[in-house]
């Protein structure tokens, strides 16, 4: 009989690191990643599941991490932001097509449209400009109006 | 964006989840909680229990019949029926409407399931699975029943499910060369729904049998009779759908809201059910 | 140049020949790689020991007086620090300075309801705890006893005298009154061939609503008295300037650190009630206190953009199409309290005639209070309302009077050779071209081809229309315009502060009063910096966000209203050229005391010029004044000392509050769109079939960027157009309260948009640019003249510039229902 | 938010007359209701968590039987807390015989929320209002049929 209760332990990959932790029930995936993870890179932009800024990969699969419990995230691999790019400076090559097409103004959109980026390109890696539209309904951004998002995406794939 | 304090178990068997559900008066199954949290993360409701039935795997298979229908468990995403081949040739509309829901992010987590026990009456699947003439497959602390979709959905997210009974598949009988209509109003592009029509036509020539379902018109799916009536045994033309669609608003008494009215939602209907119609009739698009 | 200008109030500045090598390039922008690392510091990143998370608990009513607060069942919960009530802030904090005059200025505004509460999710008591779960579930203990009142949600009708008073102590709901009158109108009006008579034009509520709602990490530090705010408030010295006096905090006893900042628009400048409520809570409890809005209390209860209505608008045209100008009443919904307000009821004058040579123009203005979410200045404040309600005329009148939409705007536009030109209230547009730019933008969507496409389309079911937008960006206000509103307020003027520095190392550092939320001040200000002391970017380190403790400011500072190119970059141009001349003078003693003509910077290092071989690197300068200064003759030693400061100021005078007339902003930068709409017939639904925006902002520091505001101006504008919106009902519920039902634009939403520019430097400027950024609203105007363009003949005119698909389904049958047009034409 | 309905009761509309109008009967006749506190014979307070496929909204309410008519009307007039929100209610039931022995229920209710459930629940309140007092009256029938 699996145990039922408010406090569960959870064993999960963490950016490639095995870890175990203790979650309480009630607390969404995201804020176990910002606040017992200390990853700061994972945002939160609303409070219904549609803005997409808390977008992590859950076993190469893009999603919302504020609408997911942390316990349900037992036995999954999870891919946060903190882990594009190697060591404290590099950047991918989809990130610096980012930087090169200007494919970001605040930044705070930023982190869960790149991993949505990430995980669309595995799939599809020559994605038309309209797979591209679509793969972002997710993802709102207030600063760019999508423009050079969907450009930075497109020459990522060029590469 | 915080829950209330909530207990949470992930049985291991079907069996198990039921017994899970039946031990507290306010347990709830958590499948892809994508509709879900949204409710407990507002407190418009709070749960004792959360019966995390996601990863079952009796209720996460697409099996096709042999004759052409397809049973589909509770727990499939939105995005394993967009990419499935076997529902693609079966029932490509239920892909279709699959691969448009929401997005990317909630269709890898979002379930068939879940869609329907949430039945918000702007939800995608609720008017079609009612079109289809589809079969819920119920499991319970008493055994299995099954019950058709017309008469699973009671209220605005209230379903005939009794405490501690859960939806287990959906049985689609098979179109049998019948064809299919699906049509939305959004919003905005590919957002949620101001009107929507479902559509099952059979006959080749003359309309044989004709289901049409309308959502966002009232706290559950509703036939548009009136509409069906005047179009059974006749020739499905243009003219004839676009008459008989006028009825399809009749008696419907639509919720208002910030983004449009009563009213308006009523004419919607109409233009929905007619271009859901006459897709299904293979007529063009209205 | 216009030649003929009689004197211009203020002449051409003599402008940096030293920009050019990396200004007006598309460097990369040196904030990404922090930002792409997920490594950027947002405020709910951050933490403090012993910090407490603080809840909100709201009013659910719109109108209603608070009879009692009981919070003990809530403090006796373990883990809950403190709590604060209106009634104590009541008494800890003197309302907020207004201003406005009398009587608006006898509203009483603090941080939280005190007596009354006057909004839906106004806050009522903040509790703080160990933990946000604690604090939201110790929240719901809070017994609140309201006594409803009646709301009035109508900012017309508000000032009815049946209708409910919402400051008592302003004795109606009108929070300030005034009548702009420039030229003749009534002239106008009776030697007028036609006249156009519109009912009623209304601009909706909405609001930019950034993707990082607002946040605070607030620590009274009992030992120094100090209170740090860190926090993503846009406009930190106006925040000081209301909450100092409010809370008995000297300015230097107020510290305010941003960083990061998840897009503001405007929308974080009046959450200095926020900050109050936080320096008290953390006062009473002795612990720094954390507060992360979230996304309903922010569509709720931060800031909306204003809501105006126009009535009465009459136009008086000649029969070869020549306006002469408009009439009209106007009415602005400032909601529950005036926290920028009323400075709104004066900036949409800095655009009186919008584009246009109109002569004779009459506002009679009233900002209203209404039981609704308190008004902010969201991007393009107060002048896309205005400029709006200038294309409908615009497009009106074409539409009644049959002439072509392309050729009226022609005719009317300010003509090229017009520029600088002064505008009926006296202000001054530096330099534009509309014509070109409206050529452009026809030219980008094809024009001939989408008019035989919308011919083709009749009868399909899918009627095509064709919009245009013409509009500006005001850039660098000129405070004294707040007089116009209040002749006794103490402002004037404009000014931004830059700090540039050598160090021992020779590193250059720069730091700003500034604080971006997005547009890339780090790297604009390396552009320039690197040009005048010849060096690259790279080796410019402008430190990151506003620090009022280590950074240089003026009390003008902060990010907002289109002015950073101007007013910062003319701070950093100033101070970099002050250290380059000291770098120079230092440079030409320690090569011998060589003329300083001849010494010049390249490469980081200060040479002779057609020597290479005599040059001293940075390094070198910089230890010599810094460790090795007996080397310097004594009277070079005390006048340097590679710590330059500049405040940039604008050539404004004080305008004149009686006739209402000044310079009110320096620099005009335009845009002219053009939109191509598909409306299905049976169901009013919208789509954006083709986009073209051309813009014009002076020199370009760095195009890419400033082409990236004009994506996210349209962004925002279309969204606002078509699909976001603030309704409340009438009960004063605010009906859009979350992200399911305030559908902000989408990636499917925005189409790919088509960007033109055209280059007009402002004389008036150091660098030539313009500010740029909030984008006038184009879009708003260019829909509802698609949508317009799309409507079967005699249908209503398009009346409101948020047109969801039943809005449209009603204007497409208005016409075969034969109701009211909205507009009528009596000619001569 | 008005919305309307009518039902079929089957019990005598005197005895439905007076179940709905008793303040101890309707408290008891309120779904999942947990406390009911009669204060006199028109006002009663209730605590009780309304039910629907989502889970469960703890309600703490004071209510008043605002006007009747012996047989054939009662108003019930409520207003209370539901978590951070605040819910005003006015339900008015006109009675009448139907069918051998059973009575029919015309009811119309105006329902305000207040905070953020007005904007979350603005398209279904009229559905989850007609599906609770709809709830209502099947408990005061089976109440009064003392098949409970």
């Amino acid at each position: 009989m699996a145990d039922s209760g408010a406090v569960h332990t959870i064993e999960l990959t963490i950016n490639g690191e095995q870890q175990t932790h203790n979650v309480m029930s009630r607390q969404l995936l995201v804020h176990f990643i910002r606040d017992v993870l200390g990853m700061r890179g994972t945002h939160i932009g609303c409070d219904t599941g549609n803005c997409g800024a808390c977008t992590i990969i859950v076993d190469g699969q893009p999603v919302k991490s504020c609408m997911m419990l942390a316990a349900q995230a037992d036995g999954r691999s999870i891919e946060t932001i903190e882990s594009l790019g190697d060591g404290p400076d590099g950047l991918d090559p989809l990130q610096e097509a980012f930087r090169e097409h200007h494919g970001l103004q605040c930044g705070f959109c930023t982190p869960g449209v790149l991993l949505n980026a990430k995980t669309l390109l595995a799939e599809n890696p020559n994605p038309s400009t309209d797979e591209i539209r679509r793969a972002l309904l997710g993802n709102i951004c207030r600063c760019t109006g999508y423009t050079n998002i969907v450009k930075s995406i497109e020459a990522a794939a060029a590469k | 964006m915080l829950l209330a304090a909530t207990d949470y178990v992930r049985p291991d068997s079907l069996q198990e989840a039921v017994e899970l559900l039946a031990s507290s008066a306010n347990a709830r199954p958590l499948a892809g909680g994508q509709s879900l949290l949204n409710v407990l993360k507002h407190r418009a409701a709070s749960v004792d229990l959360l019966v995390d039935i996601s990863r079952l795997e009796e209720l996460r298979s697409i099996e096709s019949g042999g004759d052409g229908s397809a049973t589909i468990g509770a727990g499939v995403t939105y995005a394993e029926l967009e990419r499935s081949d076997a529902l693609r040739a079966s029932h490509p509309v239920v892909a279709e409407v699959a691969s448009v829901t929401v997005d990317r992010q909630v269709r890898n987590r979002g379930t068939l399931g879940g869609n329907i026990c949430f039945a918000d009456p702007a939800s995608n699947f609720p008017p079609l699975v009612v079109a289809l003439g589809a079969t819920m497959n119920i499991t319970g602390p008493g055994g299995d029943r099954t019950l058709a979709a017309e008469d699973f959905f009671s209220g605005a997210h209230r379903t005939a499910l009794e405490p501690g009974e859960l939806l287990r598949s959906v049985t689609l009988p098979a179109l049998g060369g019948a064809g299919t209509g699906y049509r939305t109003l959004p919003l905005a592009r590919e957002s949620w729904a101001l009107a929507r029509a479902a559509a099952l036509v059979r006959g080749n020539g003359t309309i044989e049998d004709i289901r049409v379902v309308l959502g966002c018109v009232a706290g559950t799916p509703v036939r548009a009779t009136a509409m069906e009536d005047k179009l059974r045994g006749e020739q499905p033309t243009p003219e004839a759908i676009a008459d008989a669609s006028a009825a399809a608003g009749e008696g419907l008494e639509p919720p208002s809201d910030t983004h449009a009215t009563g009213d308006y939602r009523r004419d919607m209907a109409c233009v929905m059910a007619k271009r859901a119609v006459l897709e299904a009739t293979g007529g063009a698009n209205g | 140049m216009n030649p003929d200008a009689k004197t211009l109030p203020y002449s051409p500045v003599e402008q940096s020949e030293r920009l050019g090598q990396w200004s007006g390039k598309n460097v990369p922008r040196k904030e990404d790689k922090r930002l792409l690392k997920g490594q950027g510091a947002f405020v709910d990143d951050l933490w403090m020991h012993r910090m407490g998370y603080v809840h909100f608990v709201r009013s659910p009513h719109a109108h209603a007086r608070i009879v009692s607060i009981d919070v003990s069942k809530c403090e006796a919960v373990p883990g809950v620090y403190a709590t604060l009530t209106g009634k104590e802030v009541g008494e800890l904090q003197e309302p907020y300075f207004q201003m406005a005059p009398e009587p608006g200025a006898n509203a009483k505004d603090y941080c939280m309801a005190v007596d009354k509460a006057r909004f839906m999710g106004e806050p009522v008591v903040a509790v703080l705890a160990e933990s946000r779960e604690l604090a939201r579930d110790a929240a719901e203990l809070v017994e609140v006893e309201y006594e409803v009142l009646p709301a009035v949600v109508d900012g017309v009708a508000t000032v009815e005298p049946d209708a409910p008073i919402i400051h008592d102590e302003v004795g109606s709901n009108v929070g300030w009154h005034g009548v702009y009158d420039y030229g003749d109108v009534d002239w106008a009006l009776d030697n007028a061939d036609h006249v156009v008579r519109i009912d009623r034009l209304h601009f909706h509520r909405f609001s930019s609503a950034p993707l990082e709602c607002s946040a605070a990490l607030v620590n009274w530090d009992p030992g120094t008295g100090v209170c740090e705010f860190q926090t993503n408030n846009q406009m930190p010295m106006f925040a000081a300037m209301f909450l100092g006096p409010a809370i008995g905090l000297g300015i230097d006893h107020m510290q305010f650190v941003t960083q990061d900042i998840g897009g503001g628009f405007g929308i974080k400048i009046t959450s200095y009630t926020y900050l109050t409520a936080l320096a008290l809570l953390s006062r009473k409890a002795g612990r720094p206190v954390k507060w992360t809005e979230y996304r309903w209390e922010h569509l709720a209860a931060s800031a909306h953009g204003n809501e105006r209505t126009f009535l009465d608008v009459e136009v008086p045209v000649m029969s070869d199409g020549t306006i002469l100008g408009f009439k009209l009443r106007a009415f602005d919904d400032a909601g529950a309290y005036m926290r920028y307000e009323p400075l709104g009821a004066v900036i949409w004058s800095q655009v009186v005639p919008g584009n246009y040579r109109f002569k004779h123009i009459r506002v009679d203005y009233t900002e209203t209070f209404t039981n609704k979410c308190p008004v902010g200045p969201n991007r393009g404040y107060s002048r896309l309302q205005h400029l709006w309600m200038i294309e409908r005329i615009v497009d009106t009148v074409a539409h009644e009077l049959g002439f072509d939409p392309v050729e009226l705007r022609k005719l009317n536009y300010i003509q090229p050779e017009d520029f600088p030109y002064e505008a009926p209230n006296g202000c001054i547009y530096d330099s534009g071209d509309y014509h070109a730019m409206l050529d452009k933008a026809l030219e980008l969507v094809d024009y001939p081809a989408v008019k035989q496409r919308k011919e083709a389309a009749a009868g399909s079911g899918k009627r095509i229309g064709i919009g245009i937008g013409t509009t500006l960006d005001s850039g660098t206000n000129n405070f004294g315009q707040s007089r116009i509103i209040n002749p006794e307020l103490p402002f004037s003027g404009n000014g931004e502060a830059a700090f540039c520095k050598l160090d021992l190392y020779g590193e250059v550092t720069v730091t700003l009063g500034t604080t971006p939320q997005g547009q890339g001040h780090e790297t604009t200000t390396a552009q320039v910096v690197a040009d005048i002391l010849g060096i690259t970017p790279e080796m410019v380190h402008v430190r990151a966000g506003y620090n009022k403790a280590n950074h240089t400011y003026v009390g003008f500072s902060g990010t907002y209203a289109s002015q950073f190119a101007v007013t910062g970059l003319g701070a950093v141009i100033g101070a970099a050229e002050k250290l380059r001349g000291e770098m120079v003078r230092v440079g030409a003693a320690m090569l011998g005391g060589v003329d300083e003509d001849d010494v010049e910077l390249a490469d980081g290092f200060v040479r002779l010029a057609g020597n290479p071989e005599a040059a001293i690197p940075f390094i070198g300068i910089a230890a010599t004044v810094f460790s090795n200064v007996a080397e310097l003759p004594g009277e070079l030693a005390d006048s340097v000392s590679l710590n330059c400061r500049h405040v940039y100021r604008p050539p404004f005078a004080v305008p004149n509050s009686e006739d209402k007339t000044g310079q009110l902003t320096l620099t005009y930068a335009s845009q002219v769109h053009v939109a191509v709409v598909e409306v299905d017939e049976e169901t009013g639904a919208v789509e954006l079939l083709d986009y073209a925006a051309v813009d014009e902002c002076g020199r370009k520091v760095n195009p890419q960027i400033v082409e990236g505001q004009v994506h996210g101006a349209t962004g925002h504008g279309i969204g606002a157009a078509l699909y976001e919106t603030f309704n409340y009902d009438s009960d004063g519920q605010l009906l859009n309260a979350t992200f399911m039902d305030y559908h902000a634009a989408t990636s499917l939403d925005v189409p790919m948009i088509k960007y033109g520019d055209i280059e007009c430097p402002s004389p008036f400027t150091p660098n030539g640019a313009k500010g740029m950024g909030e984008g006038g609203g184009a879009p708003l105007s260019t829909i509802s003249s698609a949508i317009q363009d799309a409507l079967p003949e005699g249908a209503h005119i398009v009346y409101d510039t948020h047109n969801p698909p039943e809005r449209v389904y009603d204007l497409l049958r208005s016409a075969s229902l034969g109701l009211p047009r909205g507009v009528s034409v009596t000619s001569r | 938010m008005n919305v309307s309905g009518r039902s079929a009761v089957p019990m005598p509309v005197s005895e439905l007359w007076t179940a709905l109008s008793d303040p101890a009967r309707l408290g008891g006749a309120l779904p999942h209701v947990d406390t009911v506190d009669v204060r006199d014979d028109a006002n009663f307070s209730a605590t009780s968590r309304v039910t629907t496929g989502l889970g469960q909204t703890p309600l703490r309410m004071d209510f008043e039987i605002a006007d009747r008519r012996e047989g054939e009307h009662v108003r019930i007039v409520g207003s209370g807390v539901a978590g951070e929100n605040e819910v005003w209610m006015s339900v008015s039931l006109d009675l009448s015989a139907e069918g051998d022995g059973g009575s029919a229920a015309a009811w119309t209710a105006d329902v305000r929320l207040r905070g953020v459930l007005s904007s979350l629940l603005q398209r279904n309140l009229p559905a989850l209002v007609a599906d609770q007092i709809e709830g209502v009256l099947l408990v005061a029938q089976q109440a009064g049929s003392g098949s409970r």
